[in-house]
């Protein structure tokens, strides 16, 4: 966003909040292009050969909270947390490469779609296996702990993932060291196709929290701003060095759970109630209403991030495959 | 008729389940979406939701569950989603599945299906081959079946099987091969290897996709008078050593073949055994070919260099007829 | 108890509890007699080569709930819960016999201790990893539902086994079925060396009870009538077709982690506090009280199982190990 | 100074965690009860809770949270207090920590070390030899010492290295080997096996408590005029090819030798390697000699007929001198 209409006329408070919110939407919508484009361009001509799983309605979640972290604290993304990655400053370029198996993607085309991550970036890739992060990422938060570093760390994992022996063990872990960990749930409704109630009989996931002793609140998933102060709550009690801190954000994934799958099985009514919850258009009103922005610097936003889209892809479209003869190269620290 | 290799194992189950009452399936998204390659597609509508039965993510509890029904005398089909997550339910197939007869005498007849494999561009989590491991387990059968005749046949004895049995579908052979099933009920009997090609010069042990790896390089080596006899495997565990030797003994040569890494593979068991067993027979050491000792990458040039393929295999080929 | 001083005195009501206690004694002592000489005796003189495990001090826990079972639910014990065999009818015989890797034990020496079961009797041997058994206990469960059975399942851990996540997988999935499974948690306030404040960060186990949804109660597990109580209100709600249910049995092991283990890190109050909440001696206590037996009663009752018990070491001894031809029979069907 | 294989190891542990304070320890009992076996006795209070760290009983956990803190530029060592569980946390060791470098560049130096081997009358659960899955793992180390001098030596290198790395340490010798230790800081180089003994006429290719097995029947056979050579692997994964062919091309005889069962075990791979690599030099066929493929029977009747043993290794290596 270049130029905004009456920034000038705002209290340096609301300055601060009208930065944060148009810094919002704009991930907001980065997220929402690229992964469009991911789903349903390149996966669809045949461009993207693997599986593509999107975060489609749910981008305020790692938005907002990946907002709320310091440059220094880790971040642990789920598979529909691709917001994060920009906010951390990856590239859409190696977004696109990555997924399209080339080079310049942040694996090199070793792994596909959301198995990225760069220590550099103190982003943390996942592995398939659903919640095998979260031991992961409190061994990180306990290491934080021991040298006394304000760091702390942002955990993500979907509904589905609870459900996980990992989950329970690396949350203990955590509860029990009082690591700064802070625990992300986008609970969407589904595992792939299983309904919430065939995942736990529980009403919510944090109800799971009184029984690791740790605070936990439920917030609106599809409010970016929102979950950011949720997020700034959880940061501080996890910073303050009170331990872990679970956010529940409610949410829904509005496409399949991935670029193959049609979804069928999700009751028809629920697209349409959670399309009037969008996240990017949420973020819109309450820039346009509290003067942050007007429709044309939106749409001059949006312009400069299509742009910017177009641009990568080509980039990333230029990336060569990798070279075969590198296939046995980085097993090992000798293997380099 | 004809059936792929998913409809084939699709027919398996569905037979197995209308033969006996106490046979229902276990795992994630089988039921309501028909599995993640929709080889339980249509099943939920036929036999209900406990029969059916659509699980949380929860590979450790799925296996484990299944033991526990079949104590309580059902014959639970448990379906990993990939066998890549296999890991994850790895403790109860190894220590309580595997062991639990030898230690108590308590029976666990039940089948663990995974789809395993590569060649999908599923990347390192989506196309392991697994099976190594639970050969390397006593107590368990592993079975992987290359053709859609075996597939069911070799389902349905795993069903009826009194053992736990570990059971890789190849993924990338389930809408790829077909083949003639025939009407009526039959079974493919557990720990037997089939010839599946005949040849005289140096034989081929493999199983899973790699059969038909092996069927084409066979093809491109006739041509060079080079006549391959190709040995599937079908169950891993227990081996039939008889059938690989009686090959062996015949030919004089052997490479084995398989799409799992090198080190640590089966091909070191059958390769070892060969040596042990038909030392006298043997014109050139036994050969093994597989996958480099790295994860599956997933970029497209890195996974064909990665799998084995025909051509890898001629010219090993060529190499051990030359010996 | 052969005989019991004022019997015919009791109104019916009175008798059936007077029975039941009698029995709750029988096998409380039963155990500790057992126990005794398996950790105090046999284990010191070398007659017990591997691991020693006992449940002294929590009797209670498997004696009151084990009695509360009908003789078709299945038993899924831990290694405290000796008591649970010999409420299903199996013999010290064979137990000695177990330990002492003889033909005659329940494993016929293929595995030692507390490794044990039998699926004639319904009861179903651990593995030695905590928590195993949940998901095992969980599809038994399942089963049992399925096939329209009256009969649940028990399954009992210690407070260690509550970290693993199969404890956590097999209980979600066990409550989102709706199976009807007891879980009885003996909180001994240790895993092995390690305290409950380096396990957990709750105040209690049944804390964890409604993240699954289900209903759980605190009982005091040195006190067998009050197990017994809480495992039939569970059983109730088993049957019933309720779902899972939590029992945590608040008690302390009278004893090291095995016979190797002196215990130093507990620290030496301990010992007496719990020594005073002895459950063979409450129980005792109770049937004293209310005159269901006499001190010459429990004296003999006693008297017969010492007895019992030393004619079941004199079999178990005599029982031969077993004959190495035959190590490779029964891993499968076929290599019986 | 001499000092006993458990001793040696704990001096290991603790010079490393002196000379770099990012070394830590996390597992179950390690702190204040020193661990199961006590190899890490003493260390809490040198080092403090937040350097020796007494976790739940949570294997997946313990090893993931190795592989976080790893990120954060420690150096864990994780203990899992017996081999077995090591399969309650497998995904996060065959997945997560194996896969990162390759995948994305995230190196996971950490060291997992396990006490596995039977010989105690553990039974079924505390007596696995679990290795070979993990050596069919590429992205692991694997290390298994046989002597006290090797057990600290290849400790110290594998908690400097920069890659994952699973240590068994053989139970059954923490007590019973002793050796003289180098006054000084030394480190064993990991993927270099050693010749443990020299002979003419027969290489043993072996590991862990074999390797004194071994040393055992070499003695017996010694006086028949047969001379072992007896190969000690100590590093598993990267297997040292070079050391075993040099020794079996001067024999030209091999036997392999592990305590682990037969079937997939890593006999097989090193028997397949020899004869692809040494096929002419081989004056008979390479023979293994292992545990049969039943779980670890717990009565000692069994036990005894399960493991090998020096006598039945005289047995086999007579047969192949006669060969
Ligand atoms: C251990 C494991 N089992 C199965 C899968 C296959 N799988 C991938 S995503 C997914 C559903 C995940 O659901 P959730 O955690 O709610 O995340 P969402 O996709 O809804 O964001 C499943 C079953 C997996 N990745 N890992
Ligand atoms: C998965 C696993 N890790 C470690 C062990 C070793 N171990 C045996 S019993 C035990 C403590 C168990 O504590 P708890 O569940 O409270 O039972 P208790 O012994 O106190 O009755 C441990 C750590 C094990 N058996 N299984
Ligand atoms: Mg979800
Ligand atoms: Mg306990």
């Amino acid at each position: 966003m270049t130029a905004v209409a009456n920034s000038t006329l705002l209290a340096p408070q609301e300055q601060a909040e009208a930065g944060l919110w148009r810094r919002m939407l704009h991930y907001l919508f980065l997220q929402r292009e690229v992964e469009e484009r991911l789903e349903r361009r390149l996966y669809r001509q045949g461009k993207i050969l693997g599986g593509v799983y999107v975060g489609r309605g749910q981008e305020a979640i790692c938005v907002g909270s990946g907002l709320a972290a310091e440059p220094d604290d880790f971040l642990y993304p789920c598979h529909r947390d691709l917001g994060l990655y920009f906010v951390r400053g990856i590239h859409p370029r190696q977004v696109f490469a990555q997924y399209m198996g080339r080079v310049g993607g942040l694996t090199r085309g070793r792994d596909g779609n959301m198995h990225m991550g760069d220590l550099g970036h103190r982003i943390v890739a996942i592995i398939s296996a659903m919640a095998a992060s979260i031991p992961v990422a409190a061994g990180t938060a306990m290491a934080l702990k021991f040298q006394r570093s304000r760091n702390i760390v942002f955990n993500y994992f979907g509904d589905g993932a609870t459900s996980r022996g990992d989950w329970h063990e690396g949350i203990n872990l955590a509860s029990v060291q009082k690591t700064p960990l802070v625990l992300i749930c986008n609970n969407n409704q589904y595992a792939y196709s299983t309904p919430l109630d065939k995942q736990m009989a529980c009403a919510h996931v944090v109800d799971r929290a009184p029984g690791y002793g740790i605070p936990s609140e439920i917030v609106d998933g599809n409010d970016c701003v929102a979950v950011h102060e949720a997020a700034l709550r959880a940061a501080g009690h996890a910073r303050m060095g009170l331990g872990p801190y679970m956010i529940e954000c409610k949410t829904f994934r509005m496409t399949g759970h991935s670029a193959h799958d049609g979804a069928d099985y999700v009751p028809k009514h629920l697209w349409n109630e959670w399309a009037e919850k969008d996240p990017v258009i949420r973020m819109e009103r309450r820039l346009l209403d509290r003067c942050y922005a007007s429709r044309g610097d939106i749409d001059e936003l949006y312009a400069g991030i299509r742009a910017e889209v177009d641009e990568a892809i080509a980039w990333a479209e230029a990336s060569p495959y990798p070279d075969p003869s590198t296939l046995e190269q980085g097993v090992y620290e000798e293997s380099r | 008729m004809q059936a792929t290799y998913l409809e084939a194992i699709r027919q398996g189950l569905q037979e197995e389940m209308e033969r006996d009452p106490s046979v229902f399936l276990l795992g994630e998204d089988i039921g309501v979406y028909g599995g993640a390659f929709k080889v339980t597609a249509g099943l939920l509508d036929r036999f209900g939701p406990e029969r059916v039965v659509d699980t949380p993510i929860s590979e450790s509890a799925i296996v484990g569950a299944a033991i526990g029904a079949s104590y309580a005398g059902m014959r639970p089909v448990a379906e990993i989603q990939f066998a890549d997550f296999i890991t994850c339910g790895f403790d109860q197939i190894v220590n309580f599945a595997a062991k639990c007869r030898y230690r108590w005498g308590a029976p666990a007849p039940l089948v663990v299906r995974a789809p395993s494999g590569g060649g999908i561009h599923g990347g390192p989590f989506h196309s392991q081959n697994p099976e190594a491991w639970f050969v390397h387990t006593p107590g368990l059968k592993v079975v992987q079946p290359a053709t859609a005749y075996d597939a069911k046949g070799l389902l349905k004895a795993a069903i009826r099987d009194n053992d736990p049995v570990i059971f890789f579908e190849h993924k990338a052979l389930y809408r790829k091969v077909k083949g003639e099933i025939p009407a009526g009920d039959y079974t493919v009997p557990l720990g037997k290897a089939k010839v599946f090609r005949e040849g005289r010069d140096i034989s081929v042990i493999t199983y899973g996709a790699m059969v038909h790896v092996a069927d084409e390089a066979a093809d491109i080596l006739a041509k060079d008078g080079i006549s391959l006899e190709i040995v599937d495997l079908r169950t891993l565990l227990p081996i039939d050593e008889e059938t690989i030797l009686a090959s062996v003994k015949k030919t004089s040569k052997a490479i084995v073949l398989h799409e799992a890494t090198l080190t640590g593979g089966i091909g070191g068991e059958i390769s070892a055994r060969i040596t042990e067993k038909a030392f006298e027979w043997l014109d050139g050491p036994v050969v093994r070919l597989a996958a480099p000792d790295t994860p599956v990458p997933y970029s497209p040039t890195l996974e064909e260099a990665f799998l084995p393929n025909a051509m890898k295999l001629v010219e090993k080929a060529r190499a051990l007829a030359r010996y």
